[in-house]
């Protein structure tokens, strides 16, 4: 992505900043408001669980995977969870074939760490023999059109694919360790439901899911992870720009507002398989 | 996995029902449902997505742009480059994300069934990208890879001599049968991969693995082309679909100014 | 090889095609005639088979290693084959060293699925404890010149070098798992041998184990390997150009002719080692 | 490791001794020992050294210095680039060699956190490129990294509109505590890595992980900024030092000629 | 490092040369002596053992991890050694980040010679369980400043560090295979100390410990490593210029003199954490 | 391999027999059994093959020829490049194919061992590459690649100043011995490998591992320098030969004219 905000025209940047400072937004959103979302839950029948989040035009499928395996041998006592993103060339012009890069470890790091720090899975409840067999979940993530704010459309799929993902039933054997897969099928321990929200802070304003064209002039990025509980389970700064102490109050407070509606959608969009409100 | 053992239904008795139909229902010729889509994609030049049986599948196109580096580029004509990759979750057993040796091959293959149909000519020097991404695998992935990217590049304006349609044939409990699926792929004893360009009637993408006799070789083929020249009216009916939707679109947009 | 096609002139082109609309090749061959095939069995005694084999210009060494390990989880049953194959730099200014790239990986599945979907080598007979420990087989190719035709080169040598190899006799304690190798070598269990017959097609003219000229030139590559019965156990059609049904009828018809010499050679060359015909 | 099992000492039950001080004896505002020295290396262009508690850490800078391949370069500004490693023994547990995804990540957010302070518009198409090796962790590298990083910068005279000065914040057993050691910051609640721009008084670095509520975070970010400005003093009074030790070398050089 | 000798130039070298032929070196040192040598012994609290050694202006530093793995199957009745070099970005703008290269390996692999062949660390006493689980000792050497002359750096950095390291004791239950790590730690066994000098061969005439100018100008580079029994125990030539009978004397001869004061000051430096002389 | 036995044939307790000879039959400055060829591929500009004792090598040259990428080419000089690369199947265990890290360094030692021989000043800017390829590994490799990457260089008619040769000495069973074949390097207490250029009588190649008095070095030096002038003796006849073959062959075509 280097080089991206120089190629954009400064003429682009001062459009975007001049409607901003009358609090108006290149699509006419409020500064605080989501893009439409459209998920689809569970797409892929092969997958455990499955998701794909439209957000604007930024589309995005998470898959499940669960497998057995050891446990981390400084976690024996907890299943293990672990999140990849793929930025396919697919998706946009600027995102290459080859190993991860900067942006796209970030991408799945911060998806990780609002998953993981809000306890979404109770990985203590995937352990199967402790210290020797446990669950292993792996959350992939495919990004396929980028129109900006991957991380917010990300999250929501990691988050509706885990809720909705089921898992064989197994059968552990204590005394010889052996362990057999049922055919029955079971939902994966979900204890909350992180969401995240991201900002791009344009010549000092802060606007909440930024498109491309946003994005490309855009400062800095914050994306804040609430939990369920309103807590904050993750922060991300991004970008060359700075933040103030003033933004965080910002952020804090339109994450207050804006973060339960995209949960009661998560929520409502799992009911059926989840059988729970 | 050590120690775990895997109870799964077991795979039924025959590929074929009592009454001699497929598993699914279907008869040795007939093709497994398939929808297609086209321009599905914000940011590239082309796009489109195919659904052949379970098989779900992202094509996308760039170009003709400018190539970088440079020095890759020929001097008579563009470079037509492919790049087939399976999701993690598309398969039964989670897949690395990093490309294997498989998709290495089926990468080329696509590239080769597809660049007979492009005028590369035309663009000297440019790069012409195609990059798949099997979303779900159901046998017959790099088939119906090829059915989507040939619309992907349609729908990127990619001037072609004529589009170009994949189906796979394959032979199970000995006969030979048209588009097999995932289990049939597993259980059969072959399957011929193979791409078409419709109107020209030539082959652009032919490959076996299993046993086949001479004639079942044939036969199969024989069969092929039919399944993809019925694949083919789809592709055409979507692409013109596209077009008027298209044109009305910017008819709506002429008339509003 | 990008660009290879490119560089070599179209003087080169017309000169092939124009002789070829005659009926005749650039080294006076006959269309559908194999070059000299030379083959030395066994040149490598550390490997358990191995095989070198002169084609015209192009000559290839195969060794097989044999080793014992865990089969893989979804055939429990069967040992392991892998085919690898080597495009060193020694063996053209156009090869590159580093990881296999396409053509690479092309030529070692082509001549990996000639010999796994013939039953060339009986994997059911390679299993010592089921889903457990099975002989794995490695059949590595090596080019070491290339004039054209890697495909049937790298066929014959990888056949030879499994008919040739002589593995240590195991005993396998089932009570413990354990497993003894013996000082007795016995042979690879052996149940068919696949031949490939490779062909270039120019300017619609099809031609069998075409040289490095024919193939710079070539429209299309078509690859059948056929069983000792007479059917088709892989095809690989390669190259950009398009090829014909007809074209098919013919590479049928020719490999019925020039398949089972080639494979008497092969039989002729192992019938020591392996005692029989 | 299988079938090997560590008996290690118990971790003590509580993160805070009797006398309500932290195990390591400091309150709940008070930074670990810090350690700073500029101009450890011969052959960057400017370099530090940080001992933060029991982190160590040194960081270099090139540049600006031009690009190779040029094709990376900006054409208007410099191209900060940054490397974060660990040694393989700066860990519990032998770390591997090759880079893993938090040090790409760290990599990425330690520049994000410099550059703001750097005139990079001064520099059109060169690079100024930052290394951090962290040859023992403890806790809180990235932001000791961020302190180094800023000294080599000044030491390599690169010109900036600031320093920048890192420090993380956590939560140990409810209570908001600055600059958490090893072990707090395995048994804490959360950990807020920050860094700021002091005399500008703007945050160039915030991250969190674990579960703050908003009014713990906001009293967070109030410690962290009181502790950077701590830390910042200790890097101006030793980069003062620096010069005038630079300065006081060049008047005996001149002396002596 | 390719050109780097070819951007000096060509009057570095004739200044280096010319003092050479009057028995002078740049910095002022006899032709065999060596630079400062300092050494912090275990700076580095979380490796078993470390040590940071500042030769002239290189700077090092090495650390030991020792772990409990299986050993080599060529081996089962000896703990497993591993030398890893970083010639890190830090220590030169010469170095490049990514997978070690030539320069790299050589030094680790040099260093890593002299340790094995001087039997420093005493392999056969670091098994647990025969076959099954010995101690594994990573040595990893990190450059930190590049002033020439890393292989001695390197030797002495990694001695010292094994020297110094500590490790826990275990307990080896033979009946379960179970291994207990205890909370007592023990020193490694340690056979020898090997010493390592290193010549540039510069017009001719042989210098010691060569700094980075003498280097850049060196035809070739010869480091012997030396065991306290006044044995070779490793030689490496390096460098694209050539070597004499009466060069290898030379080398042999200095190094007889200069070798056992590099060792008497290791083991003054680990005296006490050894407890003996 | 975890619970697999291997039953080998015991070593033989000594590596010398009754008579005092080697257990090949050798004598302690005797060499194995040396077979040379000139010339062996097409498309490479000079090769070799060479068999040294069980070595099974083949030696690539190509140029001087222009370098791809341009920057790294040296302004005054040729670019030598090597790599020594093993098959999987040269040795005992297959190896992996990717280089590993003696791979690495033996390329390194290679190359400087083959450089000063050539007179690199004659083509500046350009490369002149070698590749050698173990097919079968036997004791010595690195010193008979030597050999055979020296016949190539000459065979592509690269202009050297002298040949190089290579040749190892070791020690067994306390006694200096040229030329130690696999069993003797692996049970034997050192190994030196060296090449020569034998004209000049320059050491190109030094290396040791093992344990030598200083002695023991001296002597083991000579006699390798004294193995080595017995190979390159050997190497003049098959390059006398490979051009009076090359003479003839001309002469017979210009008959043919």
């Amino acid at each position: 992505m280097v080089g991206l905000s120089e190629v954009t025209s400064a003429i682009e940047r001062e459009h975007i900043s001049s409607l901003l400072v009358h609090g108006k937004r290149i699509d006419d959103r409020g500064l605080f408001e989501f893009r439409n979302i459209e998920v689809e839950v569970s797409p892929i029948e092969k997958a455990e669980g499955s998701a794909q989040v439209v957000l604007g035009g930024t589309k995005v499928v998470a898959g499940v995977k669960v497998d057995v395996g050891p446990p981390f041998s400084d976690t024996p006592n907890k299943g293990v969870l672990t999140c990849n993103a793929e930025l396919t060339p697919i998706a946009s012009p600027f995102f290459e074939s080859g190993p991860p890069d900067e942006q796209t470890v970030e991408l799945a790091r911060v998806v990780d760490r609002g998953i993981r720090e809000s306890k979404a899975v109770d990985l203590e409840k995937l352990v199967l023999i402790p210290g020797e067999k446990v669950r292993v979940c792996f959350v992939d993530v495919y990004v396929l059109d980028y129109d900006g704010n991957l991380f917010d459309a990300s999250e929501i799929a990691a988050s509706v694919a885990l809720m909705a993902a089921k898992v064989p039933e197994v059968e552990v054997n204590e005394d010889t360790g052996e362990i057999t897969v049922l055919d029955k099928k079971q939902l994966l321990p979900i204890s909350n439901i992180p969401v995240s929200a991201t900002f791009a802070k344009i010549d000092g304003v802060l606007v909440l899911d930024p498109c491309l064209k946003e994005e490309r002039v855009q400062d800095a990025r914050i994306t804040m992870t609430s939990t369920q509980e309103g807590n904050i389970c993750a922060f991300q700064k991004g970008g060359i720009g700075t933040i103030t102490l003033e933004d965080v109050d910002t952020v804090i407070e339109v994450v207050k507002e804006k973060a339960e509606p995209v949960r009661d959608l998560i929520r409502e969009l799992t009911k059926e398989v989840r059988g729970e409100i | 996995m050590n120690n775990v053992t895997l109870v799964r239904k077991e795979p039924s008795e025959s590929l074929f029902r009592e009454d001699g139909l497929r598993l699914d229902g279907r008869g040795l010729d007939e093709l497994r449902p398939i929808r297609m889509e086209v321009g599905v994609l914000n940011n590239a030049d082309g796009s489109a997505y195919v659904e052949h049986g379970k098989n779900k599948i992202v094509a996308a196109v760039y170009g003709p742009r400018e190539l970088h580096p440079k020095h890759l580029a020929l001097p008579d004509k563009a470079l037509v480059r492919c790049e087939y990759r399976m999701a993690t979750f598309s398969v039964e057993e989670r897949k690395s994300p990093a490309p294997g040796r498989r998709e290495v091959e089926l990468s080329k293959v696509i590239r080769e069934s597809l660049e007979p149909a492009i005028f590369v000519y035309k663009y000297p020097r440019a790069t012409i990208d195609v990059f798949v991404q099997i979303l779900q695998a159901d046998g017959g992935t790099r088939c119906a890879s090829i059915t989507a990217a040939a619309l992907a590049l349609a729908d990127a304006g990619v001037p072609m001599r004529d589009l170009v349609v994949g189906c796979a044939v394959g032979k199970i409990e000995g006969k030979v049968a048209v588009d097999l699926s995932d289990v049939e792929d597993k259980l059969g004893e072959g399957d011929i991969p193979m791409a078409l360009m419709p109107t020209k009637k030539v082959i652009t993408l032919l490959q076996s693995d299993g046993d086949f006799t001479p004639e079942e070789f044939k036969q199969a083929l024989e069969m092929g082309i039919a399944a993809c020249e019925k694949i083919y009216e789809m592709q055409r009916d979507i692409l013109i679909e596209r077009y008027s939707k298209v044109r009305e679109e910017v008819a709506e947009e002429q008339e509003e100014e």
